[in-house]
């Protein structure tokens, strides 16, 4: 159990108030953070990580205290064992790309699971690159299985999949996912992506200001914005260049345009879940 | 004329050896003085480049008052180590080390502070300590600068030689360095040995100088652009 | 430049330089200046166009290069002859060449003999004495005879082989003890002097002001001083 | 009129074969280049500034040499006129927001300009802040007004909204097509991003490898995965925590279940088109 | 005892001249060490690091020959010019950008290879010159660099010694600097002479470089983190 209960004033002429930050996050769960940009995102991982210092409160992490403002505990980043997705990557320059890894590993000999890191991020012919050579998304791609690479107990990503392309995010989401449950760490990920925000996750968190343009404590309440339905599909039919999907959502026949290929996929009775946010629609098969 | 290869082969040595203990002194001074901010900051920092204000032979004056065993620090020395710091290479060492401080000190501090801070946060958010912070991730990715610092020790405490001259005493074989042949050469007007001197101090410094930017060239492709 | 006299002086003569320029000047005004140096560093320069009047060498040798080399208007005249002498600023006993082989004495302070004739004499009167062999490993060299003095006057050594007018000059007189070494163990550390060709490219009165002051050394009143400061003249 | 055929060997062992680029462009276009991580985009973009030298081939603008291999000219990049959005950025750290924009600027004096600028990214109130002390999003934003500062003939931007919220990028999208109609510049826009791939844009450029994991020569062909319908909103209205939205498209009668948000924006009547991509279906309004 | 102020006063004055002097002639010579690779660039690198190799005494006692107006390049100065390079100030300004230009070089090359290089790229597709890149863009963004090469070369100015005193031939209100005036001082046992020029010269250094590391620590904040 994580419990966050911190106020930091950042220096932003934006809004008068300080950030404050309430939440309680399970251990082992999936928790995406959203929220406009410049709104304290990067800078609310920041102190968990213990690489910014809150002006007041407490972090505390399986009963653990990682910072408390009133006695003056601040443990250090080496002792929280995290793995820290950075927005501006932070790779070392003067390692490879398998140099990265190694030095990030805890333990060395585990190469099996290195190779894996390379295999799902289709980093593999690139293992002795030095950062400086490799694309923006390759850079991105080694950031993200650098902070895996030593198995961390808390794993904070700070929009990770932002330079990558939509197959190649997906592909990184879903062995995410996957390397969550098998590892059993808590992620936080920052993101503005839908593809994050909607996706199978435990909490969503939205870092916003007021009306009053007042920074306002922020907690556990799902973005207005956003809404989802679950449905079974009843036909796939053609439709000029498109395709129409039928999905009935309790009373209703919803009828859905969508692209050749994500029709290919749908079959009657599949059971599917529609999920909108901001004018987007996002169609995603269950089970 | 009168020349013979041992004060070359002192000179290099001397040079050697204050590099490489002027390099293991300067790195934890420099990364003091790069990340961390404190009052008196500035005066901390003006005081390491003092050595470099003092003519060599004033400094070498003091460093000869202060060595002397009729002071304090000399007195001490020598009775609880057995140390003589004076007319001995062990003298020239701890002279050379203080005369070259800032030409460590300056280029290593510069290079720290010029890196962009987010790689010490990352090595440190994987659980790895200062030290194997810095010798892993900060001092790679400062290569020119820490090769800057080693070039302008080593080739100064070569050249070396107001310090010298007053500490050292000319001694063959334990303080008669290069610079110092060179200058007894000069001065009894043997320009003969003086310019072979300089011609082989030269010539091995320039071979020294040439492997190491060749070396450094080499190594240092991190930033290969297309 | 016309106004100053520039006389240009090896180190150990330079007490002595000093009171001769002050006595000289009670009769002949206009600025004279000294240049103190080593010997090989002044020739050295004096051969690359210093423009210095007078050079008072600290042997014959220095004087002679720059007279062959065609730089200078005089021969070499010798004005005076040092003394060397034995020296601590310490307890320490310095009776005579023998006492160096006290163990109490750790390090004795001698001009390097390749730069300065004060460390050709005493190293010849060590070896004329016998005693050079036992003593070799205390020895530590100096640049110049003024370097000796600082060696000695730091501490950092226990005697030293100086020059009598080191000791006898002003600011020393009363610092510690001395022994005169007998001059049958070294050769005369004759000392010469030239008027540069330097003083001969400017105007008359400069040279005139030149020759004034090589005269006035070898004046009764030169000499007189040259002995106050423990030099031997002829 | 902008003719690209450059062929460039990339040091990468994914593909055997060299890079081909084979494109034109009709001055004053939006032209939006998309293709997987890697594949050579930034690249690209770089050769067309003057950054990075072709192996062979032509770039001519407007009968303007700017690389001929045969004959060895290269443009230099000072004098191609451009504005670049660097994937990283790229900001003077030693300038304020402000001064960037300044520094960037032809002419100092068109501050209303630099105003506006300021006004469509919000920034104005980081004027005088300098890079290290704004949040990704921000240096994002003062990257894409940096380039347009000097207003440019032609704009290169790479991957200029990864970092920033969705509400905030299709303002951007929107800003900058308005200034792309009124100071007619030529722009080149780098994206993985639906929202621009679906836009408004007059040409859409695949970077792509062949089967045979040859990267194969590139042309104008839009993306399979890609497709738009245009209709009439009939009718819009609540349907469980959400909104259905019916739109007539020729013979069809579509239902799309939208958020309460972007319902509130459909009337009766209104003219939408919806655009679909990769399972993500996109509702925009027309005129 | 025989202490005025003109030696100190000469001494400041060398050193600004040659610390603005090597900044103007470094900048060029640094930029391209650090941005062209070409064959035998570790040769010309090597030759800018000699200077420092030398004894200064003995590269004081080359720099007299050949300035000497015995010799070719002293005679065509002289009779061109009417420029008399020994035994007069502007000798001392030579021989010191000489002596000195390692000391400006080398940081300012480092300070400069560290940089990212897309922030020249950055200033040139904004259709700026290499120059206004250099002095707006890449110079701002390495003030610690910039500084070190200063502190260093200004420092080692005002502490030279070995080549003033050969070329400079210690002549009054025109050579003799405060390092020669001290060494005159030590040389002739007037060891409060010396003490007190060298506790002036201490404290104007100190109070130079506390400034300039108090200026520096406040302009340089570029990177500032929460
Ligand atoms: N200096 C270099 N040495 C070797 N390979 C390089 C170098 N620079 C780039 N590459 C390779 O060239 C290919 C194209 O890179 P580029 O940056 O153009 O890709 P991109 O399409 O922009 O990718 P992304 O979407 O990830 O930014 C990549 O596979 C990269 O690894
Ligand atoms: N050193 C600093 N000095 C002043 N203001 C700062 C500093 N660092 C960050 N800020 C401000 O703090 C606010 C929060 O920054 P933060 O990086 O946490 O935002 P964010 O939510 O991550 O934004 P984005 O989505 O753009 O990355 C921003 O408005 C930023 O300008
Ligand atoms: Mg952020
Ligand atoms: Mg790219």
């Amino acid at each position: 159990m994580i419990k966050i209960s911190i106020e930091k004033a950042i220096p932003t002429t934006l809004y008068s108030q300080p950030l404050r930050v309430n939440l309680e996050i399970g251990t082992g769960e999936f928790v995406v953070i959203y929220g406009k940009s410049g709104v304290g995102k990067t800078s609310l991982l920041r102190m968990i990580a213990g690489l910014l210092k809150p002006d007041q409160g407490v972090i505390e992490v399986n009963q653990q205290i990682w910072f408390n403002h009133l006695n003056k505990v601040n443990l250090p980043i080496q002792k929280r064992h995290l793995g820290f997705v950075f927005q501006e990557l932070a790779l070392f320059p003067n390692m490879t790309v398998m140099e990265n890894l190694l030095y990030a590993a805890n333990n060395p000999k585990d190469q099996s699971y290195l190779q894996r890191l390379l295999n799902i991020t289709d980093m593999q012919s690139l293992r002795s690159r030095k950062p400086a050579t490799l694309s923006g998304g390759q850079q991105q791609r080694l950031a993200i299985i650098r902070a895996l690479a030593r198995k961390p107990t808390i794993l904070l990503l700070d929009e990770p999949f932002s330079s990558l392309d939509y197959q190649l995010a997906q592909q990184l989401r879903a062995e995410l996912k996957i390397l969550h449950k098998e590892l059993k760490f808590t992620t936080l990920l920052v993101s503005h992506d839908p593809n994050d925000i909607n996706g199978q996750i435990d909490q969503l968190v939205e870092l916003k200001h007021g009306n009053a343009h007042q920074l306002r404590g922020t907690a556990l309440h799902p973005t207005q914005n956003k809404s989802s339905l679950i449905g079974k599909i009843l036909r796939v039919y053609p439709f000029e260049s498109a395709f129409i999907i039928e999905i009935a959502v309790n009373q209703e026949i919803l009828k859905v345009p969508t692209d050749p290929k994500t029709a290919q996929g749908c079959h009657p009775n599949q059971m599917v879940q529609i999920t909108f946010i901001d004018g987007q629609i996002l169609l995603s098969q269950l089970g | 004329m009168d020349f013979n290869f041992q004060p070359l082969i002192l000179s290099l040595e001397l040079s050697l050896i204050t590099t490489v203990l002027l390099l293991i002194i300067g790195i934890p001074i420099a990364s003091f003085l790069a990340f961390k901010t404190f009052r008196g900051k500035s005066i901390l920092e003006a005081i390491v480049s003092l050595p470099l204000v003092l003519p060599p032979s004033v400094l070498g004056f003091y460093l000869l008052v202060a060595f002397s065993p009729n002071n304090f620090f000399g007195k001490f020395l020598d009775s609880y180590f057995n140390l003589r710091l004076v007319f001995s290479f062990s003298g020239l060492v701890l002279g050379s080390l203080i005369y070259s401080l800032p030409f460590m000190i300056h280029p290593l501090q510069a290079g720290l502070q010029a890196l962009a801070p987010n790689l010490k946060e990352a090595s440190y958010s994987l659980g790895k300590s200062k030290k194997e912070t810095m010798f892993k991730v900060l001092l790679p990715n400062i290569k020119p600068a820490i090769l800057t610092g080693m070039v302008l020790t080593f080739a100064h405490t070569l050249g070396e030689f107001g310090v010298v001259l007053m500490i050292g005493g000319n001694l063959e074989g334990s303080t008669k360095v290069a610079s110092i042949a060179i200058y007894d050469a000069v001065e009894s007007l043997d320009f003969r040995s003086a310019h072979i001197y300089s011609l082989v101090l030269i010539i091995i410094s320039f071979v020294i100088l040439l492997i190491t930017y060749g070396l450094n060239k080499r190594l240092f492709d991190n930033r290969v652009h297309l | 430049d016309g106004q100053n006299l520039r006389i240009a002086v090896a180190a150990n003569a330079q007490f002595v330089t000093d009171s001769l320029k002050k006595a000289f000047q009670k009769g002949h005004p206009g600025k004279i200046e000294l240049i103190v140096s080593s010997s090989g560093k002044l020739t050295a320069q004096i051969e690359h166009g210093a423009p210095y009047d007078i050079f008072m060498s600290a042997d014959m040798l220095y004087a002679k290069t720059i007279f062959n080399a065609g730089n200078a208007l005089t021969k070499p005249k010798v004005y005076a002859a040092g003394k060397l002498v034995l020296w601590t600023t310490k307890d320490l006993p310095v009776t005579g060449l023998d006492a160096l082989k006290n163990p109490a004495i750790k390090s004795i302070a001698v001009a390097s003999p390749k730069t300065a004739p004060y460390g050709v004499a005493a190293i010849t009167a060590l070896k004329k004495a016998g005693i050079y062999a036992s003593i070799k490993n205390k020895i530590v060299f100096g640049e110049s005879i003024s370097q000796v003095n600082q060696y000695q006057l730091s501490g950092a050594t226990d005697v030293a082989f100086t020059a009598l007018s080191i000791v006898q000059s002003p600011e020393l007189r009363h610092k510690g003890k001395w022994t005169e070494i007998s001059s049958n163990l070294y050769e005369p550390i004759d000392q010469g002097v030239i008027i540069l060709k330097h003083a001969g490219n400017a105007n008359s009165d400069q040279l005139k002001q030149a020759k004034d002051f090589y005269q006035f050394l070898f004046s009764a009143q030169g000499k007189a001083i040259f002995t106050y400061f423990g030099y031997n003249v002829k």
